[in-house]
């Protein structure tokens, strides 16, 4: 196969899964104005507890059905979420709102070292495998490469999830009140919108994200303490090359960084280490607020 | 307020000096390393005063650490004045070099440029693998002008060098911090558009103390990578940045010697953490991190110094 | 300002009393107290830190239990005394781990440690201890540097170097005959990685002078996504994929490749794999060529031989306790202790049956050989400081009925045909054809 | 041409499709006052900021001191003697007056802001004093911001726009956000100490008995454009203006 083809093509498989894992981290940031270091954590929770659902669901019998285990996949997620979503934010976030946002991110990157040690209590430093769904959906075979059904898998749900926002966004109504929140928070609250609530929702829809992406990887590797922390930087370096708080931003920035990675390792594979700072330097250079950024023009 | 500051500074000298008495090994080189990286965090409380967060002071705290290992172990010198004057020089430059770029930037993305920056010196450090790559470096004992102490009197010497480096550091930015330059720097934070508006360059501003920093991190970086002996590139990792900031952030930025109290603090608290939970101390240590924050919103400094107006 | 610069003085000096006055209480006679160093968090923990105490600890109550084991470990504790241990995690860096060894020697005052994984904390560890006079076995790491750049005094380090696994996978390809046209490599991006790349590149280059090397790959550490690296390596079609990679970021790759049928197109080539089967099972495909850093694992229980009883006891005594075998990270902590064991018991029958001081205690285990399940150890590098051991490679094999993964076609080598004779570096060594190597 | 002359010619800005200035020409002579009218939107804060480097006009001159000042940073610009207030006071609000009073101060020190020279020493705090007095806010001096009155922080902001060689000082409604009551005192403190130090003044302003009682000449603005350049009479009794900026008789 073509190289050019090759690349893109690996490049899109990473993209899908920068984009899964990073539109949660802009989300929150866009309405709760708080980078969230423990968006990590949430990802490596979203991975065990996959894992273990997914065994159990092969435990109680899924083999019959194996393709169920992609339910479980996103049950895992939204589990993740509908429990540790209210638990952060309405038990700890909250409480920081309108704090400085340098101080936010140490308030995560707390929130981040207690999960850390807390998977561990709950599942131990034994890794957890569940490769079932990763070889269900066969292979394809591209030219002389073979890649996983499950690859594309991938990028088909990272164009859903993409919709999905980006539709209930900007065409419903609750995305319209999301949007007022970001814009300005103070005074979508003085225009009656319940801002407690906003914050709630776009926090367990973050937490979902997060955790759909490592409930989606969690099948390719294997699951094991300190996954978190790798997610964190490249989810970082997209959502700033993005622009903070723009879903649009995390896509571009995910395509730039899958497609500049993927060239890197087939063409030069030394500077793949360097690859994702440079794309952010370079994007910040030109733009120092990412690419789109919500400009806010002062009035005086 | 001069001859106060010079009584203050004289009296934390012999309080912390007497350390080289009282404090058993283990301790000694706990509060050596304590103060090295308290003196990077006095370069991150220098910008906070102007309201921007550096969570890539790792870049100088590394830079400073190899280039006294390099100048060590390539020509020898050993010599612990000029491996710190030649690593704030160093530091200085790049400094110079990144200081007016980053001026430019506010809030999260100066904190997230500065981390990019020490992750590319992680980054290329990693790949050099004739300077020892991930594994990093040794370098041998300082001596002090010709003096080669060796067991407790190095580990004394060692201590009272940072001592001394942390006061004369301490006391010049705390006049430089009350100074009209100091002063400027907080109306930076507070409104840029007025400072601009007055006639000031805030870029000037903020790339003096970016620059301060630089040189701050750099001369933590070299006292560390002495007392330690080995160097790697995990100094400029975003965790090993993220802790300065913490304790910056833990100090605030009222009071000068609250950041080196709470370097201190930082560094028993993971240690006996360590020691006492082994397999949590991740946890808790983010639980002391949240407590503080939540009980401390201001810093430790607001315990002991409030900004009033009147205040001489 | 002067008077609050008082308070913060009077805070410094209680804590510092408060420090000072708190030491530990001293050590017994009858009690010998090791800090031991090994990660207990981090992605280092599952495949290394968390089984090698999980056998350390196995192994330091059957000795204080005492009569366990076979001779000439049936004494109990050491020398008789009680072994008392203080574990603590070596997740955090090199900088960390200088100031935990610290306080376990002066704060803790343990009479030896055992511990560091990570190269770069063995790199660093060794100028402290011989600062503070204190007897530091180093058990796992790898890396060549530390006895080749330095000469340390109370350090030593009990588990051969990691040259030892690139060459002896090289010479066991040019042993079983394996056409090796060209080959790639998938390292990770640390420095274990890239030495392991250089060590295999130099010795296929003197065993496969013609072998082209198509591309080095070296993702980041803890990558988790090798989709890229697959693809590069499939369009490269080298006859041979060479990794040293480890843990999670050993089963991610192979979970990937696998299943995008990289082994069914290229020989695969793991200089540290065998500790990731207890978890694949049968997941790790067949036929792929196997090092485990020593005689370890499956390779020590198929030998047999005059150590059998040792292994066996060993093994048996793992299994039943953690319920899965034990692979080479055990191996590598019992070896070091049963070292220390045999270098304490030998200072106290020169020192007339006193606990042995760290300088009796280094005269001791200098120069020093004994048996561990691993095979005859030899501390023979660097003035008596750096074993060597013999090692092994085999290929994977499922045994359906059996439902266990085997090794067959197992090659064991000579300690002194695979590691450097003393004296010489490792990289000169493979650079000049292995001078003086010693197989059969 | 003088050297404290404000000459602005054929400036032209538009923000997308609006257009903030079109054909913007004024000559504003050394010592004048003048006032600047206009409905929300009609381009006067805009002037203001285009004359004091905030916003880069698509086009034309802005002549002061034989230079050019368009491209100019605002620092540059006030450095120049172009001074101004704000419309939401600018102030420092974690500081107290004095000490927003120190900043402007050490700012317009002679030798610039030193690093070693603290910023409360006597002959600073002396100076900024004597100018917190002349805008009688003196005994605010140990307040923090947000415990002040709007007329005071109004005060604040002119007084440290004050700082230094102020040659032209624009107020963009220097009354907005004041008790009506406290308008008049406060619009007569602030000429008296503009006038006496000889200082030209434009103020942007919608209270028509300032502009009648305080300008000599008024600039009314409308879509952008000046409609009428005038004594305070003629331009208030001006049909256009009455139409589009007034929206009554005078």
């Amino acid at each position: 196969m073509d190289l050019a083809a090759t690349i893109l093509v690996d490049g899109l498989i990473y993209a899908g899964w920068l984009f899964i894992v990073s539109v949660g981290l802009t989300l929150v940031f866009g309405v709760l104005n708080i980078l969230n270091i423990a968006h990590g954590s949430l990802y490596a929770i979203g991975a065990y507890a996959s894992a273990s659902l997914v065994g159990a669901y092969f435990a109680a019998g899924g083999e019959a059905f194996p393709y169920g285990s992609y339910a479980a996949l996103i049950l895992a997620a939204v589990l993740v979420a509908l429990v540790l979503g209210p638990l952060l934010e309405r038990g700890l976030l909250r409480f920081f709102y309108g704090r400085d946002e340098v101080l936010n991110v140490l308030v995560t990157y707390a929130v981040f070292l207690i999960l850390e040690d807390v998977m561990k209590l709950i599942w131990g430093v034994n890794p957890y495998f569940v490769y079932e769904p990763y070889t269900l959906l066969g292979d394809v075979e591209i030219g002389p490469l073979f890649y996983v059904g499950y690859d594309f898998a991938v990028i088909a749900a990272a164009i859903i999830v993409g919709l999905v926002v980006w539709l209930t966004l900007n065409h419903t109504q609750i995305g319209k009140v999301v949007l007022a929140v970001i814009h300005d928070s103070e005074m979508s609250q003085t225009m009656g919108v319940n801002v407690q609530r906003v914050y709630l929702g776009a926090f367990m829809a973050g937490a979902f994200l997060a955790a759909l992406g490592g409930a989606m990887t969690a099948p390719m590797i294997s699951v094991t303490p300190g996954l978190g922390v790798n997610v964190i930087i490249v989810a970082f370096a997209v959502v700033i090359i993005g622009g903070l708080g723009s879903v649009p931003g995390a896509a571009i920035g995910a395509l730039m960084v899958g497609i500049s990675r993927a060239a890197s390792v087939h063409m030069l594979p030394e500077a793949e280490l360097f690859i994702i700072y440079f794309v952010m330097a370079i994007v910040l250079l030109f733009r120092p607020e990412g690419l789109f950024a919500k400009t806010q023009a002062r009035k005086i | 307020m001069g001859s106060n500051l010079i009584v203050s500074a004289i009296v934390a000298l012999v309080v912390l000096a007497a350390g080289a008495v009282i404090l058993p090994d283990w301790a000694m080189f706990l509060f050596a390393m304590a103060l090295a990286k308290g003196l990077v965090c006095l370069g991150i409380v220098g910008m906070m005063r102007g309201g921007v967060v550096s969570f890539g002071q790792g870049l100088y705290y590394c830079l400073g650490a190899y280039t006294a290992t390099l100048v060590a172990n390539t020509f020898g010198v050993s010599d612990i004045f000029l491996l710190t004057l030649l690593s704030a020089a160093v530091c200085l430059l790049v400094g110079l070099a990144f200081g007016p770029l980053l001026s430019n930037y506010r809030g999260i993305f100066f904190a997230m440029l500065s981390l990019a920056l020490s992750m590319v010196l992680y980054g290329s450090l990693s790949k050099m693998s004739f300077i020892g790559g991930t594994d990093g470096l040794n370098i041998a004992a300082p001596t002090f002008l010709g003096w080669a102490p060796e067991g407790r009197p190095l580990q004394a010497a060692l201590y009272i060098y940072v001592v001394t480096i942390v006061v004369i550091a301490g006391t010049l930015m705390r006049l430089y911090f009350d100074s009209e330059r100091g002063l400027l720097t907080l109306a930076t934070r507070d409104n840029e558009l007025r400072v601009e508006y007055l006639g000031a360059s805030v870029r000037n501003i903020m790339t003096y103390n970016y620059v301060f920093g630089a040189v701050l991190g750099g001369i933590g970086g070299t006292i560390a990578a002495l007392a330690l002996g080995h160097v790697d590139p995990e100094f400029a990792f975003w965790t090993t940045s993220g802790e300065f900031v913490f304790v910056a952030i833990l100090a605030g930025y009222l009071s000068v010697p609250a950041v080196i109290v709470a370097a201190i603090i930082l560094e028993l608290v993971r240690s006996f953490s360590n020691l006492y939970f082994p397999n949590t101390w991740q946890l808790a240590l983010g639980i002391f991190l949240l407590a503080v924050i939540i009980a401390l919103p201001n810093g430790l400094g607001s315990l002991v110094r409030r900004r009033k107006g009147n205040e001489t | 300002m002067k008077k609050l610069n008082f308070k913060i003085g009077s805070v410094l000096g209680a804590m510092t009393l408060a420090i000072g006055l708190s030491g530990p209480a001293s050590a017994q006679d009858d009690t010998f107290k090791i800090g031991v160093i090994t990660f207990l968090s981090g992605q280092a923990a599952e495949s290394f830190g968390v089984p090698a105490w999980n056998g350390g600890k196995l192994l330091v109550d059957m000795l204080n239990e005492g009569g366990k084991l076979p001779a000439p470990y049936d004494q109990k504790g050491f020398g008789g005394m009680n072994i008392e241990v203080v574990v603590v995690d070596e997740a955090g860096g090199a900088t960390k781990q200088v100031q935990e060894f610290r306080n376990l020697v002066q704060r803790e005052e343990v009479d030896a440690v055992v511990g560091y994984v990570s190269s770069g904390d063995c790199l660093a560890i060794p100028p402290v201890a011989d600062e503070l006079k204190a007897f530091t076995i180093l058990y796992d790491c790898g890396t060549p540097r530390v006895f080749e750049d330095g000469s340390y005094e109370y350090v030593f380090r009990t588990a051969a170097h990691a040259t030892m696994d690139n060459v002896s996978l090289a010479r066991y390809l040019k042993s079983r005959n394996f056409d090796v046209p060209s080959f790639a490599g998938l390292n990770q991006d640390y420095a274990w990685g890239q030495d392991s790349w250089a060590d295999f590149t130099g010795a296929m280059n003197q065993l496969y002078p013609d072998a082209e090397v198509k591309t080095a790959l070296f993702p980041k550490f803890g990558a988790g996504q090798y989709g890229t690296e697959i693809s590069a390596l499939l369009r490269e079609k080298p006859a041979l994929v060479h990794s040293s990679n480890w843990g999670g970021d050993l089963q991610g790759f192979l979970i990937q490749a696998t299943a995008r049928g990289l082994h069914k197109r290229a020989q695969l080539a793991l200089a540290a794999g065998d500790h990731v089967i207890p978890q694949l099972q049968d997941k790790m495909p067949d036929g792929i060529f196997l090092g485990a850093r020593g005689v370890n694992g499956l390779a020590a229980y198929a030998r047999g031989g005059e150590l059998k009883e040792l292994t066996d006891t060993m093994w048996e005594a793992y299994e039943a306790e953690y319920d899965t075998f034990p692979v080479q990270a055990p191996f590598r902590m019992w070896q070091a202790i049963f070292g220390l064991k045999t270098a304490i018991e030998k200072a106290m029958a020169d020192n007339g049956g006193t606990k042995p001081t760290s300088e009796q205690l280094a005269a001791a285990m200098k120069g020093l050989e004994w048996d561990a399940p691993s095979g005859r150890i030899e501390m023979a590098l660097a003035g008596g400081h750096q074993a060597i051991q013999p090692n092994a490679i085999g290929t994977t094999k499922w045994n359906a009925d059996a439902g266990k993964m085997e090794l067959v076609d197992v090659e064991y080598y000579d300690a002194r045909c695979v590691n450097p004779p003393d004296g010489m570096k490792s990289q000169e060594w493979i650079a000049q054809g292995f001078p003086g190597a010693q197989c059969n | 041409m003088s050297k404290g002359v404000l000459e602005v010619l054929d400036v032209q800005k538009s923000f997308g499709a609006v257009t903030a200035a079109k054909d913007i020409s004024v000559t504003v002579p050394e010592g004048a006052v003048y006032s600047l009218i206009g409905t929300n939107g009609a381009g006067k804060t805009t002037f203001v900021n285009m004359v004091t480097g905030y916003i880069k006009p698509d086009a034309g001159t802005i002549n002061f001191a034989g230079r050019n000042i368009i491209g100019m940073a605002p620092r540059q610009i006030t450095r120049m003697g172009i001074h101004r207030s704000f419309q939401i006071a600018q102030l420092c609000n974690e500081l107290t007056v004095e000490e927003n009073m120190l900043v402007a101060d050490a700012i317009h020190g002679a030798k610039g802001p030193s690093f070693l020279q603290n910023a409360h020493n006597q002959d600073a705090r002396a100076r900024a004093i004597a100018t917190l007095e002349r805008f009688n806010i003196a005994e605010h001096r140990n307040r923090l911001i947000p415990e002040l009155s709007g007329g005071v922080k109004k005060l604040l902001d002119i007084a440290m726009a004050m700082a230094g060689d102020t040659q032209i000082m624009l107020l963009d409604e220097p009354t907005s956000g004041v008790a009506s009551d406290e308008k008049f005192p406060i619009m007569d403190l602030v000429m008296e100490a503009l006038k006496s130090a000889g200082v030209t003044v434009i103020f942007v302003e919608h209270d028509m008995d300032i502009v009648t009682r305080y300008s000599e000449r008024v600039l009314a603005f409308y879509d952008g454009r000046i409609i009428a350049d005038d004594a305070p009479d003629e331009v208030l009794s001006d049909p256009e203006v009455q139409r589009y900026v007034t929206g009554a008789p005078a």
